[in-house]
Parts: structure tokens; C-alpha cells; sequence
């Protein structure tokens, strides 16, 4: 069962990551982003991660994706340029670099020894995340949350009207 | 604590005249039999809440409502329980409606819209408790699963607005979008208030919780805020009236809706009743106590002894919750037929400058309360 | 927008592209068939240009062939909401060109049937009002009590719309029986339900947020694009034909000019307006209470001439129809039939203020303030 | 004020602009050259202050007259009417517009134009208002035939149902 269902989760990352790359309309391509985060939560459920799957959902799904829909959107000039690129001299030279990426990462796939250790299924990843980011982690959760207000303030101030 | 699908897995395995299935069909079937469930709690939802619907603004509007459909016929030589198959009648009558889709439209977004949207409100059934143990499934991030797979509905909206290539359903997609992603932070902030004092973020527990204590919307001044901070943005993320902005019939015709019909339409209905659902039974769970009896409540508050609580049990559970769901679907349609509806830079502020300074004040001072008092 | 188009003077300054929308003649705010051409940023309308003409009928150039008693149906289905006034008010201009003496009683009656027939339309401007900014129950509610008007119109003259019942000279039909009681009776039903509208919709929080300081129209635009009616009053602008040039026997009725006041915001806003309709239904109810009690005895029919023939020359006749200056122009060459007439119907005006008020607010504040000069199309194409 | 002040009054400031004696006329007829100065003196002048139109109304006098189009003007402040006339010709007649003045004249022109053809020179925007854009004609003039097609539908002309 859980194979069958990390198959299916992997197929759906890979065709879906697949259309977005060539898609040749720009909300295609985001549409199709959706089917890539929704796997890579999945994936995450696989590694008893729920907690983070959840996250990834509510907010790549239900944030970052709804604003690159968004934006796209409204931007009559995007959503109608051709994204295909179909003049491509350097096409042999990236076949041959692709194709030994792709086979260093196979051989380095099947060459690592990978560690099999037991099944621990934690109770639950919440109370885990919440005490490590107030404590060990407190500086980084400050520097961050300091990182999205400065953010905040940058949208408030781009979006303010003129009149004030 | 065991689910739904724990109780249906074991009856299958229990099933000895079967042939030895592997666990993976034994899921398949599992999982068929209660994605129909949902599938038909959905759609049973969506015929009586429009009926309700119908019949409740046909009160508060000085009128009768649907009264000749009716399957009773007559008793006194009047109309018994007239009207009240004029929902399935006009679910019929979608069915069989022709289905349009505009020639300029982005045809294969056009055709996902609806289903995205759909799915959405379908999947958030998977976390919602009814009882003890029935739920299909108890995640231990149960209230975190629901804002997440609820927010992954506004996808569907905005394609849908966006594909049927009409400037009123792009306009209807832009509020929606807006809108739902305002609502959606002072909806999560109230939660956090409840997560933060049950400390948890399972359904199960934070049930279990009032039922050790007290129920949440009694707890303290700041859960009282929280609950009301909830319930309005949650009528805003089900965008029921006043926050109808996205289909505004007046201004925007019907929104991002504009250019469906028949059963692509007859979703958008479906997630809409769906989503009032989900709503209300979220408020209901987390702040007014669930399944819990009231009459123990109240009994335990004045030192009842525990053989005294009448009244509860699971199938008493179900009844409460329900009534608690339809009460608070009652108000969701008491606050349509009352008020008019707001403007788009209105609506932002009401959430951006009243809701989310209260909710995130209320999760200090909450914070403060309990650490004094507990 | 690229690096290089964009100057450092406009850093933040973020560009928009303006997109062109047809509101209407399919759409369900405009009243009828008006086609609105907005040119929008956003949300926000930055140009409103109404174009009109789906409902024109051709009701100057029906009037040069049917004679002076045969436009009166003509006049009916211009304004089909206030029907009676424009009976009223074309019979009263071939009554002055003629020189014609009509019995008081008849008078009297007109007065009765004008006024009833300003309270049902105001109810249906504030109906649908409520409706344009969302409340769909005010609607319901002005709907059952324009209903008991309509009924009162019915058994007066058999007609619930439309009803030829002012005739040049007098009236179709004499009051029936129990009339005066079934008015009387309508009226006392009434009043209180003023106070149920302003419970529900006049001061709903909402309403006051959507409404207030939205669309505001200053008195000397008002008077130069020839705003007349609640729209003209809700500028604060005393100017009621009642009672600045009594014309009938208005003269003879105590009531008041009801003015906007700014009470929610700006003075002249969308709220102003509305309130003034609200506020001039109690005005007709004590118009038509007092004529009521003050009705004649007589005979309606004594006055009706045998053929209507003008004698030549030309007159430019106004009243106060519910939406403001209704003035027909009629010229008559001594003939039966007139040789011409011109219809200044208020709404026309009224509407011509659009894109002056409206421009700057957003699509929603368009439906509010189209709602707020409660138009009829039936009268502004003609 | 009465009409024989307000003639005066015009008079004093425009000289040219009377067309006859209208004294013992209840209007006011004008030339239409001098139609814009004599505006603004009506709306301007302390003593006239006509601040109101109330109408305008295109007027055809029939298939040998000219056109004419008339104004009823009225005052807010002194409460005092007045009828204007300014006769243009039959064929490609023109007037002044006065839509800057009284803003009124902006719709009311364009219907006049729609119904009878006279041009309103200065107009911001003189295009049909009631009437299609494509219709041929002004079907208020007295000598208006009415088309026996529309676009392909026939018209129909027969009047037993009402007369």
C-alpha cells in the first residue's frame, strides 16, 4: 500500500513538474505548480512529517501559488507571451551536460550505502517543532519573523495610495 | 481512539467468507465507501440547507418560499409539506441543463475550476470529527489540515473566474482571492487562541479539553472575542452575505459563476453549502463544546453528581452537534437576509485593521491570562 | 514596467493598465436596459459613459399623430412607475392651453392618486436600492406595501400599472365605494412601517458605510446639470414645485419640503437622497390624509370637453413627478392633435450627473449611486 | 422681472442679438451667432441670473419653415422664467452649444441633433443619444419619411390596430 501510494505521489511530481517547464501559457504553468506542491506534500507525509506537509500546503498551495495565479493573472501582457523558447543553438551542448548530470546522480543513487534504520513513528512532530523554534532555534525564528515584517512594510509602503 | 476508517478496515478484515485481500485493496474499498459517504452527506447538505435556506428567507422576507413541489399532498385541503421537494427538483433540473462552456474560454482551466474548488470542501470532510471517534480520520494536526486544504480552494475560484474569459468573473476571481486570503489570517489567529490553551491541535483533544473544562466560548473574555472574531470571518471565508463580494449579484452579475451552468454550476453550489458546513462545525467543535451536552454542562457547573448527566452518548453527541451546526447555519442565513453587503476596500479593512490587531492582541493576552490564572 | 522606463521620481508608483467594462443592457443594476460604458483601474471607475436608447419608443413622434386624449396611455408607459403623475401633469398643461375649469372634486382626487402614486414609487426606488447594495429583504418588505397602493389603484381604476385614469377635463372613473375608508385604512397600515425600513436598512451600519459620503453631489452641479426631485432635495436645495410654484391645489395642503441634511457624512451623498425619499412618503401621507378629509361632493364628469382642440400657441407645463421636474412642452396648431410635444422627463437630467459623481469611486459605488438617482429607462429613452 | 426688462436687459448688452421686437411676444427670439454671449449674460447678469434650463426642445415649423430649437430658462435666485427661441436653417443649420453653461444643454442638445438634425457647434461630444447610430435621418422633422426597411426588417406602416 505504501508503496503504491509513494509511486503515485513520485508520478505526480514528475508530470506535473514536467508541465510546468513546458507549458506554453504562463497560468498553465502555475496551475500545473500546484500538482508539484500538493506531491511534495505528500511526499512529506511519507516522512511523517505532517506538520510540515500541512504547512507546505496552507502555505505554498494556499498562499505563494494563489499570488503567482494572481499576479499572472492580471498582467494581460504575461499571459498571452509565447514561453517556449524554440530557438535554441545551444541545444546539443545542454543534452550532453544534462546527460551526464543525470547520470552521476543515478550512479551516485545507487552507489551510496543507504542507511536502513528502524521505523519510529514519532507521536507527534508538532510539540517537537514548537519547543525547538522557542528554544534552540529562537535567534533564526527572531531573524525571520524580523525578515517578514520588514516585507510587510515594503508592500504596505509599495501599495499606499498617493494621497496617503 | 478509533476512526471511521479503523471501524471499516477491521470489518473488512473481519469478513472471514472473503478471500485474504492485501491490505491495499482492503483501502481501496475503504476509501471508496467513504468518499461516497462524503460525497452524499454533501450533496443531502446541500438539499436541505437550500430548502432551509429558501424557507428561512421566505419567513424573514414576508413570503411563503417553495410551496407547491411537495411529495405529502394535501391534508385539510391544504398543502402538507409543500415545497419540500423543490430542491431535488431543481437538482434535476441542473443535471439536465445544457452545459455551456464559451468559445473563448481557457477550456481545460475552465473545466478544473469547479472541481478544484469541489475538492477542496470534499477533502476538509476527512479531518471533521462528528463524535467520539467518528471521523475518518483524527489527525494529530486535525485543526491545521481543515485552514490548510480549505484555503486550497480559492485556486478554484480564481481559474474559474480567470478561464471563463469575462471581465465580471475576473473581477469576482480578484475579490475572491483577496478576500479569502484577508479572512484566512484572522480565521487562523482565533484558532491559535483555542490550540494555544488545549494545547493541541487535535480535534479530539481540544473536545476532550472542554469536556474536562469548560466550553471555549465560556472560558474567558478573550475566547469570547475569538469566537466572534471566527464565526464572522468564517461567513467571509464561505463568502456568504455581507461578504458576498465575489458573486455580488448586484454588481458583478454573478462573479466568477458568471459563465457556468448546469452541473459545473451545481458544484460551485455544492461547495457552497459545503463550506457553511464546514464552517459551523468548526465553530461548533472548537469553541462551543461539540458533541458535548449542554444539560451536563450546566449539571456539572452546579456539582451534579456524574450519574445524574442525561443526555449524552453518541447518538444524543450527534444531536447536539447538529443542532449546534444548524443553529449556527440558521445565524449564517439570518446574516444574509439582514444586512447589505460591503465594499471591497471595506471588507479589507474590517480584516486587516479591525480583525487581526483584536485577534492577535487576544493571543497575548490570552497568553497572560493563562499563565496568571491557570 | 522595465528598469529603464520607470524614472527614479516614480519609484513606487505602481502602474496599472485600465480596462474597459459594459455594464449592461443585460445587467442586473442598471435599471432597466442602460448601457454603462466605465472605464476602470482596478475597482476604481476613472470615466462613466452611459449610453442610452434600448427602451426609446418614440413617444415625441407618437404624440404628433394621436390626439391630445389619446397620448395620455403614451404618458403612462414613459415614467410606468408614476404613471399617475405624468397623466396628471400632461393633463394639467392641455387643461391651461384649453382654459378649462375642472370641479374640485376632481382636483381633489388627482391630489390622492398623485400622492399614493409618489409613495409606491418611493417605495420601489428605496427597494431597490437596498437591493443594489445588497440587502435583499428591505426590497421584499417595500414590495408588500407598494402591493396595497397598486390594490388601491386597482379597484379605483381596474389597472395596476398603467392606468389612463387622469383625463384631460377629469377623470376616467368617479372614487368607488369605501374608498376613503380603504385609503384611510392603507395610511394608518403605513406610517409605522416607515419606521420598520428605517430599522432594517435607513440605519444598518453596513448601509451607512456603503452610502454615506459616497457619491456626493454639490447643490450648484446639481442645479447646472438640471438635477430635480429627491436628487436636487438631497443636495440641500429647497426647490419642490409643490410648494415653490403650487400648481393644482397644492396650495392648499400643509406638508414639507423635505431636505438632505448630510446626517451620515457629506451633504448630497447617495444616503441624503435616499432618506429624502424616505422622508417625503410621510410628507404625501399627510398630502393625501388631508385630501381625504377635505373631499367634495360632485360630479367628475361634468368638465370633460366634447373634443380637445387647443386654441394655437404653445405652453411649457412642470410639476413634481416622484423623480423630480416633469415638464412637457406642447405646441398646438389648433388642431386635435398636437403638433408637437416634448417630454422633459427628470430621470434624463437626473442621470446626465453620472459620470460627474461617480467617477473616483469604485464598481460597487457605480450601483450605489445609479441607485441612489432612481432612474426609469421607460422615461429616459422615452 | 418681467419679460420686457429681461429684453431690455439683453439689449443693453447684445444689440445685435434680438431678431424682431418680441415685446409683445412671450419669448425671446435670437440670432444664433450671438446665442453663447447672450448665454452667459442670462446666467451671469445679477439681475437675470439664470442659473436653470429646464428645457431645451428641438422645433420644427414645418417642411417650408426653418428649424428651430427653444430654450426655457428659469432663474433660482429671482424665480423668473424665460422662453428662448433661435430659428436655424432647414439644412445644415447650427447653432451654438451652450453645454459649458448650463450643463443640462449637454444631453438635451444631442437629443435635439438625434430628432431634428441642427448641429450644435462647440458641442464636446454631438453624437446620437436615443436613437441607433447608424439611423439615417431625423425623424422628428415633419418631412421625415420613415424607412420601409431597418437593417433588413421591414418596417411595418400599417395603423388599423389603433387608429
Amino acid at each position: 500500500m505504501a508503496e503504491f501510494g509513494f509511486t503515485g505521489i513520485a508520478a505526480l511530481v514528475i508530470a506535473s513538474s514536467f508541465w510546468v517547464v513546458t507549458a506554453r501559457n504562463l497560468v498553465h504553468a502555475a496551475v500545473a505548480l500546484m500538482g508539484t506542491l500538493f506531491g511534495v506534500a505528500g511526499l512529506y507525509v511519507y516522512l511523517y512529517a505532517d506538520f510540515l506537509a500541512a504547512t507546505q500546503v496552507i502555505i505554498y498551495v494556499g498562499g505563494i501559488l494563489v499570488l503567482i495565479i494572481f499576479g499572472v493573472m492580471l498582467t494581460q501582457r504575461i499571459s498571452s507571451a509565447v514561453l517556449l523558447q524554440t530557438h535554441m543553438p545551444n541545444r546539443p551542448l545542454a543534452g550532453v551536460v544534462v546527460f551526464f548530470l543525470f547520470m552521476g546522480l543515478t550512479s551516485l543513487l545507487f552507489r551510496t550505502p543507504w542507511h536502513e534504520g528502524e521505523q519510529v513513528m514519532p507521536e507527534s512532530t508538532v510539540t517537537i517543532i514548537g519547543t525547538s523554534l522557542l528554544t534552540k532555534y529562537l535567534l533564526h525564528f527572531e531573524v525571520a519573523s524580523v525578515l517578514l515584517l520588514v516585507a510587510l512594510l515594503g508592500a504596505a509602503y509599495l501599495s499606499r495610495r498617493e494621497d496617503g | 481512539m478509533t476512526s471511521f476508517t479503523d471501524s471499516l478496515t477491521g470489518w473488512f478484515n473481519g469478513l472471514t467468507w472473503l478471500p485474504d485481500m492485501s491490505p491495499a485493496i482492503v483501502a481501496v474499498f475503504v476509501a471508496g465507501i467513504l468518499a461516497l459517504a462524503v460525497f452524499t452527506f454533501m450533496s443531502l447538505n446541500a438539499l436541505v440547507a437550500v430548502y432551509f435556506e429558501r424557507k428561512v428567507s421566505a419567513f424573514m422576507q414576508d413570503r411563503l418560499g417553495p410551496m407547491e413541489v411537495g411529495i405529502f399532498g394535501f391534508r385539510g385541503g391544504k398543502k402538507f409539506w409543500g415545497g419540500i421537494g423543490q430542491t431535488l427538483a431543481d437538482a434535476i433540473k441542473l443535471l439536465g441543463k445544457e452545459d455551456t462552456i464559451p468559445a473563448d474560454a481557457d477550456r481545460p482551466l475552465f473545466i478544473l475550476g469547479p472541481f478544484i474548488l469541489f475538492g477542496a470542501a470534499f477533502t476538509a470532510f476527512i479531518g471533521l470529527p462528528i463524535g467520539w471517534g467518528m471521523v475518518i480520520s483524527d489527525f494529530n494536526i486535525g485543526v491545521f489540515f481543515i485552514t490548510a486544504i480549505t484555503s486550497v480552494g480559492v485556486i478554484g475560484i480564481i481559474l474559474s473566474g480567470w478561464a471563463s474569459n469575462n471581465k465580471w468573473s475576473l473581477y469576482g476571481a480578484m475579490r475572491s482571492a483577496a478576500q479569502i486570503i484577508s479572512y484566512e489570517l484572522p480565521l487562523g489567529m482565533s484558532l491559535l487562541l483555542v490550540v494555544m490553551v488545549a494545547g493541541s491541535l487535535q480535534f479530539s483533544d481540544i473536545v476532550q479539553w472542554q469536556e474536562d473544562n469548560r466550553w471555549f466560548i465560556i472560558h474567558s473574555p478573550f475566547t469570547v472575542v475569538a469566537f466572534m472574531i471566527f464565526l464572522v470571518s468564517g461567513v467571509a471565508e464561505a463568502n456568504r452575505t455581507p461578504f458576498d463580494l465575489p458573486e455580488a449579484e448586484s454588481e458583478l452579475v454573478a462573479g466568477y459563476m458568471t459563465e457556468y451552468s448546469g452541473f459545473r454550476w451545481s458544484l460551485f453550489f455544492l461547495s457552497e453549502y459545503a463550506s457553511m458546513v464546514i464552517i459551523s462545525l468548526m465553530t461548533a467543535i472548537v469553541f462551543l463544546g461539540a458533541w458535548l451536552s449542554p444539560v451536563a454542562g450546566i449539571l456539572r457547573m452546579f456539582g451534579v453528581p456524574e450519574g445524574w448527566y442525561y443526555l449524552s452518548g453518541p447518538l444524543w453527541g450527534l444531536f447536539w452537534l447538529m443542532g449546534k451546526v444548524a443553529f449556527l447555519i440558521f445565524t449564517m442565513m439570518w446574516f444574509r437576509w439582514t444586512f447589505p453587503r460591503l465594499r471591497p476596500d471595506q471588507l479589507m479593512y474590517t480584516a486587516w485593521k479591525v480583525f487581526l490587531p483584536f485577534a492577535l492582541a487576544n493571543i497575548f493576552f490570552v497568553g497572560l491570562w493563562e499563565l496568571l490564572l491557570a | 514596467m522595465t528598469a529603464t522606463d520607470s524614472k527614479s521620481s516614480n519609484f513606487g508608483v505602481v502602474e496599472t493598465e485600465e480596462m474597459v467594462l459594459n455594464m449592461g443592457p443585460q445587467h442586473p443594476s442598471t435599471h432597466g436596459v442602460l448601457r454603462l460604458k466605465i472605464r476602470t483601474d482596478g475597482e476604481i471607475v476613472t470615466h462613466i459613459e452611459p449610453h442610452l436608447g434600448y427602451l426609446h419608443r418614440c413617444f415625441e413622434k407618437h404624440c404628433e399623430n394621436l390626439s391630445y386624449e389619446q397620448v395620455i396611455p403614451f404618458t403612462d408607459r414613459c415614467d410606468y412607475l408614476a404613471s399617475m403623475a405624468n397623466n396628471h401633469i400632461y393633463a394639467l398643461g392641455v387643461e391651461q392651453m384649453m382654459g378649462l375649469e375642472v370641479p374640485d372634486r376632481v382636483e381633489y382626487i388627482r391630489i390622492i392618486m398623485v400622492e399614493l402614486q409618489r409613495i409606491a414609487s418611493h417605495l420601489m426606488g428605496v427597494g431597490t436600492f437596498g437591493l443594489d447594495v445588497g440587502g435583499i429583504t428591505p426590497f421584499t418588505y417595500c414590495f408588500r406595501d407598494r402591493e396595497r397602493v397598486l390594490d388601491l389603484f386597482e379597484y379605483t381604476c381596474g389597472a395596476r400599472l398603467l392606468y389612463n385614469y387622469i383625463w384631460i377635463g377629469g377623470l376616467s372613473h368617479d372614487l368607488p365605494e369605501n374608498f376613503v375608508q380603504y385609503a384611510n385604512e392603507f395610511l394608518d397600515y403605513f406610517e409605522p412601517k416607515i419606521d420598520e425600513y428605517n430599522r432594517i436598512l435607513t440605519y444598518n451600519k453596513i448601509f451607512i458605510e456603503r452610502t454615506g459620503d459616497v457619491g456626493v453631489l454639490p447643490a450648484d452641479v446639481a442645479i447646472s446639470y438640471g438635477c430635480t426631485g429627491p436628487v436636487l432635495r438631497g443636495s440641500g436645495v429647497s426647490w419642490d414645485l409643490r410648494k415653490n410654484e403650487p400648481y393644482s391645489i397644492y396650495d392648499r395642503f400643509e406638508f414639507d419640503t423635505v431636505l438632505g441634511t448630510g446626517e451620515m457624512g457629506t451633504l448630497g451623498d447617495c444616503w441624503d437622497r435616499y432618506f429624502v425619499r424616505i422622508q417625503e412618503m410621510r410628507e404625501s401621507i399627510k398630502i393625501v390624509r388631508q385630501a381625504l378629509a377635505q373631499l367634495p361632493e360632485g360630479d367628475v364628469f361634468e368638465a370633460l370637453p366634447k373634443k380637445v382642440r387647443p386654441p394655437e400657441g404653445s405652453i411649457y407645463f412642470r410639476g413634481e413627478s416622484p423623480r423630480g421636474e416633469l415638464g412637457y412642452f406642447i405646441v398646438s396648431d389648433g388642431k386635435n392633435v398636437p403638433y408637437r410635444v416634448k417630454m422633459r422627463s427628470p430621470a434624463f437630467c437626473n442621470l446626465s450627473v453620472i459620470n460627474e459623481i461617480g467617477a473616483g469611486w469604485m464598481i460597487s459605488d457605480i450601483v450605489t449611486i445609479l441607485g441612489s438617482l432612481d432612474i426609469v429607462l421607460g422615461e429616459i429613452d422615452r | 422681472m418681467d419679460l420686457q426688462s429681461i429684453v431690455k436687459s439683453v439689449r443693453g448688452a447684445q444689440p445685435e442679438a434680438l431678431v424682431a421686437d418680441a415685446a409683445q411676444e412671450e419669448h425671446l427670439e435670437l440670432t444664433p451667432d450671438r446665442w453663447r454671449e447672450v448665454a452667459r449674460h442670462l446666467i451671469d447678469d445679477a439681475d437675470l441670473q439664470f442659473d436653470a434650463l429646464m428645457c431645451l426642445s428641438g422645433y420644427d415649423e414645418g417642411p417650408e419653415g426653418s428649424l428651430a430649437v427653444i430654450y426655457h430658462l428659469f432663474s433660482m435666485q429671482h424665480k423668473h422664467k424665460l422662453e428662448v427661441r433661435i430659428k436655424v436653417p432647414r439644412d445644415g443649420g447650427s447653432l451654438p452649444s451652450v453645454a459649458d453653461i448650463w450643463r443640462t444643454a449637454d444631453w438635451h442638445e444631442r437629443e435635439a441633433y438625434d430628432l431634428f438634425g441642427m448641429t450644435f457647434e462647440g458641442h464636446p461630444d454631438l453624437r446620437r443619444i436615443l436613437l441607433p447610430d447608424d439611423w439615417e435621418g431625423h425623424p422628428l422633422k415633419k418631412d421625415y419619411l420613415t424607412p420601409d426597411y431597418y437593417r433588413g426588417i421591414p418596417v411595418p406602416k400599417d395603423k388599423r390596430g389603433w387608429e
